[in-house]
């Protein structure tokens, strides 16, 4: 049918905060802003509601208002419903201390989970970007009677550059042989996109298993530990992915959208990903405006130039200035005369006229949120 | 189930519309696309949540799918509400049987039983295609103060234009002493501008007169008619109701042709309007089309346009309205013209003073209307249209004035 | 805008009911009272949500005020949905004219353009008067296993009941070779439900020639009809496509007539009678009228009933089924009767297997319908039925078989 | 109008949780049932959206989880709105720590209701339990140009009984001249329904005052301290109210609703109560149930005696079983041949057959949530 009652989502909203600190300051990774529009979150649950999936947790640790007030009723992904529909689940539970690791947080919201009458649980982070329909990945768990069906792409891993990736290493029958977190090689092999469905019966017993053994690493203690005492599957996924784990790779993964291929692959018409609505106007373009290849959201007023950049909504650009290869958040005001490059403004950022800010490619100009310059 | 509103609006949306028949082939009219995002009835609807009116009945009979579908549950708008919110009214059978709406008044009077429920003191009576931002709630306070039964808002228009306009005589007070219908030789220029507060009660009274009556004239044969503006308001001044004009400054635009159409589109561009989509305070409000930003390509060239998001940019945009999805490829050229959400201009084609309905594609190298420095002999000249679901072949022309509503 | 969907519902909501007259005067029949806190609608709404389809034509043209403000946003069925939901569909008027729906099948033909939007593989087409509870997905499953064009549900009748419905003859494989209605000498037990899964496309095909082909008899003069159950199921079976009967076990009723509505709602109080409105796991959902909890007060007597939020019982109420905002006062007595929504039974009046419609007043010491045990004749018995907003005044009788549609 | 842009309203949905200690071991003050079928927040957001208040801030402090439950997405309370709606405004903000007193609450939550266009601010707790509107308190404030105008009533005090009751006293032109947190009298007083209206722009005031002095208490450094310098008018509100102070007053304040005259000026016919839906079936009554003097919500199941009590939502008596005097919350299970009196049972607590349980009317038997017995 249409709405699978069979699976319960759970997004892990705050994975990985600690890895884009300069964006997490205010708030968590669920909620960084990201494509001109959207939130890192929308990608997840957009990739659950396309799959027919209607009931959806969202697990956050702490800086969750910035999400609290995204999410609302969960309306604009349409999740306001009364069987299943989205629920917040705040990190102070019966316990009192804040989550530790995942099996900890799936214990504390264990209620919530064990209350679903869903058979499947599918579990995403939010630091990995992409669009996939998770109904071909649960034929595959069901077909196999798969414990753990996990997702992973084909991607190039650069020691150097990438931080907290999860490389898995299968053998001829896609059943998982090895978990590398963060390995001391470079090139490309099978990345972990966060992403897995487990069958609730089983993760019941890993999460109370793990509970009562005081432990509460997933990837240390059942992908590493117990790899080989369950049926632990892999599914390659081969849409475009981009995974978030610097502040510089931020920047890149922003950019990586000018390349329509990309963006389509990643904004694809039949699974299109829901956002919170802005009642932004259309885009304004003033006189003399000139815009080059960029991205450019609702509600913005471009007088200036424009080049290589992702404007989000709202953003303002004044006469002859130039903005080359930025990220401008949401509200960023760029006052007459300017000229900045490889800068990323954060929330309603104020640039005053005549200024000139110039970033690197490789370490681009991180402006915080209502900075003033 | 219900409780009390003190205010409940009726929107006459049921016009097919036919001068714009082009694009209402299969839409009502207020469906209408407007200004990159928007449709006609945005404003009306955006207007009522913003003067705190959070009940709206919709009246329309014409290719209610699309509008009905639009309206939804009225989220868009805020006007989800449980008690209240906005309410899509169709014509229905009962046990006498089934019968259209037989002009504005009647359809009213058919859903008398939808605004008794909410036991209002005050009527607003709106119509779907006019472009504007008013604070009815003030219109409404106007009403009051001057213990009026009927009030009706009003512009001022230049003298040559009145003859287009319902006209409103008034005294020094604002109270209506006659109204005329398109006078040839105005005595005013306050223009109707279809937009009316009513006391409830007298709003009913006259509702159910003038169907008894015209009823009866129809019975007897003689010519009859149900129409609001013509017959309640004709009628309230004759038995000396309390009627007054409530004078509204600011932007105002009938829509009801294309080239009007057109022109409104064009205004949002003049930095001289006064028309202005940004202010947080008043937003309009409009059903999302949940697309990706707009993408700019390295080809583009882009001025003085108002471009929607979902659409990618990649030929030259000047003094232009685009809406959501639109595709305009590298070479194309797109000048003082309205692009409807999801068309296509292809390569080499070139779109001039036009308006291009929704979904529609302008193949390479066609030509969509003209500048009017191009024609020699101005009255050749005017704004081109192509419907929506049109296909445009390579290299064909559709001329200045030219209504396209077909493949060519 | 609309991405596709598997399935989609649509429901013929149509009927003015005019067997249950005294209750559908203001309403459609879907919107009918039953079982203390529900209407007929919400039986198929509910089973559609719990069957995980989530998007549901609704199609009616007669008084649809109550069941339009009724579904409203679909939210109480958790059918509000931004790509999808729960849409009432009234016939409308086109460019080539305005037409009320001519039979069940032109219904869904008109609405053809709603059903395509989603791009359905198979669409589920429903009554809106019928009580049960059932799993359309494990219908579609099996409509897909058989590799079905069209699939019935059936039910196992009593054979003397038989000559009351449409009844399927199959073969051993579930294959329907044959359909009459009303058959005088039935061949088989298997009473169609009104439940059809249709492959779209097919669907589509025989829609489309029923309507050209009345449309020709209709032209020429001959008889014609554009009946669902009739035509399409018809035309289907001359043309050997794949029809299968899917065999339903459970409770199912059809509320067609006065007594078989009051009947369906005593079978609520039989503990035998396996249909349980208390499952968390398959909710029937009803729009919520938001009263407070009954009080029962001193001189109450409440035995066998089922009794809903908002009333004041301080009278005795055995064997009935009690709506929302219903009082019984003290001294009053109500025996095997139904009493729908705001409802008011006066001390010393009586009602005995009766049927008492909405906000109407039994004043005291008035007489409502009588045991069997009292009627001499068993012919002259019957149930007695009061319909909406009706008041029989103090010591005034209504008799057993009676209906009194205005006050007494 | 019928929407009124001009009000924002603020519930206090935690003040004075430590005086039900049994009720809010795992929920806060606003979440604790009442009536049947409500929580204690409905009365507050009922009597806000009645007077044409669409923006409201619900600002809580612990175990909240339970109130972020019943609200959702404030859709029950036609709060699910673009312009304005419902707020949850978690304890937890930028300084890191919870609370400590309304004036602290309201410094941290302050972004809020400064984003707010509305001039006047009505803040409400969740433990005066009424229904009224507060238009006409809207006209009077205006019309006197007070600073802070207060919602009392006239009702009996009793120093031996209450607590943590706020007794005013005003001059002959309603002017507050004295504020009395628990005096030590008894007698008919002018009790504080712990609502006021604040105009904005003064409450800005003396909150930035109070945070700059590190002040935190309302009553104390606002109302006691300074009461002369502002202009805090009275607003008499004549409609029936009760104020839960403890467990015993709880289970009074319940009992009270069997009054129908009280219960009528609850539950008026123009402003319904507003609660999130249950769904349950109508009550069933059994062959040989017995009910006198109770009142029963939807989805109860009625075999026995039920005499003089409250039965929240789907609570199960079984046959030959006599519940007197009881406050019975949702999903409570009562077995065959019971004889229970003077219990107040929280949350789908269990009692099996042959049990009998007997409190006292002043000291109720309390059985925690879940309980089996």
């Amino acid at each position: 049918m249409s709405v699978n009652y069979n699976v319960l989502g759970l997004v892990f909203a705050s994975m990985h905060d600690a890895y884009v600190s300069e964006l997490t300051k205010q708030r968590t990774m669920g909620s960084i802003p990201f494509g001109g529009r959207y939130r890192l979150i929308d990608f997840p649950l957009s990739n659950f509601v396309h799959s027919g999936v209607s009931e959806v947790g969202v697990i956050t640790k702490s800086n969750y208002g910035s999400l609290l007030d995204h999410l609302g009723s969960g309306r604009d992904w349409d999740l306001a419903r009364k069987k299943g529909g989205l629920h917040l689940l705040p990190p102070y539970s019966q316990t009192g201390g804040i989550y530790k690791g995942r099996l900890d947080a799936l214990n504390n919201i264990w209620g919530f989970v064990e209350h679903s009458n869903a058979k499947y649980v599918i579990m995403s982070n939010c630091d990995v970007v992409t669009t996939i329909n998770f109904n071909p990945v649960l034929k595959q768990h069901m077909e196999n009677e798969a414990d753990i069906t996990f997702v992973y792409s084909r991607g190039v891993y650069d020691y150097e550059k990438n931080k907290c990736t999860t490389v898995l290493e299968f053998d001829g029958d896609n059943r998982l042989k090895d978990v590398l977190v963060d390995p001391q090689f470079s090139g490309e092999c099978n990345i972990w996109l966060e992403m897995c469905i487990i069958t609730k019966d089983f993760l019941k017993k890993i999460v109370s298993d793990a509970a009562s053994r005081n432990q509460f690493s997933f990837t240390r203690e059942i992908l590493q530990g117990r790899r080989d005492d369950f049926k632990i599957m892999g599914y390659k996924h081969d849409g475009f992915f981009t995974k978030i784990d610097s502040i510089q790779d931020y920047y890149l993964a922003n950019r990586m959208l000018l390349d329509p291929e990309k963006k389509n692959a990643l904004f694809r018409k039949d699974m299109p990903v829901l956002t919170k609505i802005g009642d932004n106007g259309p885009v304004k373009y003033g006189l003399e405006s000139n815009i080059k290849d960029s991205l450019i959201a609702d509600g913005c007023i471009i007088e200036g130039t424009v080049i290589n950049s992702i404007l989000f909504r709202a953003v303002k650009v004044g006469k002859d200035s130039v903005v080359k290869d930025c990220v401008l958040l949401q509200g960023t005001k760029v006052g007459e005369n300017c000229s900045i490059s490889s800068v990323i403004a954060d929330k309603n950022v104020e640039i005053s006229n005549e200024k000139v800010l110039t970033g690197s490619e490789t370490y681009p100009l991180y402006i915080g949120k209502g900075g003033k310059i | 189930m219900y409780t009390k509103k003190r205010v409940v609006a009726m929107l006459l949306a049921g016009g097919q519309g036919s001068r714009l028949y082009a694009l209402t082939k299969n839409v009502a009219k207020p469906a209408v696309p407007y200004g990159g995002k928007y449709r006609l009835i945005d404003f009306p609807l955006s207007n009522c949540t913003n003067s705190g009116i959070d009940t709206v009945g919709v009246l329309t009979q014409y290719q209610p799918l699309v509008l009905n579908e639009y309206i939804g549950n009225g989220q868009p708008w805020d006007l989800d509400k449980m008690n209240g919110g906005v309410h899509v009214l169709p014509p229905y059978e009962t046990q006498a049987g089934a019968s259209w709406y037989e002009g504005t008044a009647n359809a009213i009077y058919q859903n008398m039983r939808f605004i008794e429920r909410y036991d209002p003191e005050y009527v607003v009576v709106l119509g779907g295609d006019h472009i504007y931002k008013m604070d009815y709630s003030k219109m409404v306070d106007f009403h009051v103060a001057n213990d009026a039964d009927c009030t009706i808002s009003v512009i001022d228009v230049p003298k040559a234009e009145a003859s287009r306009f319902g006209i409103m005589i008034c005294d020094d007070q604002n109270q209506v002493t006659d109204f005329v219908e398109k006078p040839k030789e105005p005595k005013s220029t306050l223009a109707s501008m279809g937009i009316y507060v009513f006391t409830w009660e007298k709003l009913r009274k006259y509702l159910i007169e003038n169907e008894n009556e015209a009823n009866a004239k129809r019975d007897k044969g003689e010519p009859w008619s149900k129409d609001f503006g013509k017959d309640i308001i004709t009628s309230m001044l004759r038995d000396k109701q309390r009627l007054f004009a409530y004078e509204f400054e600011g932007y105002w635009k009938d829509v009801g042709t294309l080239d009007s159409l057109w022109e409104a589109n064009m205004d949002l561009l003049s930095p001289s309007v006064p028309l202005d989509l940004y202010d947080p305070s008043w937003k309009i409000y409009s059903r999302n089309s949940n697309m990706p930003p707009q993408y700019v390509g390295d080809n583009a060239n882009i001025e003085n346009s108002m471009i929607s998001e979902g659409s990618t940019i990649d030929g030259t945009v000047d003094f232009s309205i685009l809406f959501s999805g639109v595709t305009i490829e590298a070479g194309a050229t797109v000048n003082y013209s309205i692009i409807m959400p999801g068309t296509v201009i292809k390569s080499g084609a070139v779109v001039e003073y036009a308006i291009v309905g929704s979904d529609s594609v302008i193949e390479s190298h066609a030509r969509v209307g003209s500048s009017p420095e191009m024609i020699e002999n101005r009255d050749d000249w005017g704004i081109a249209v192509v419907g929506h679901n049109v296909t445009v072949s390579a290299d064909k022309v559709v001329e200045p004035k030219q209504i396209i509503g077909e493949n060519i």
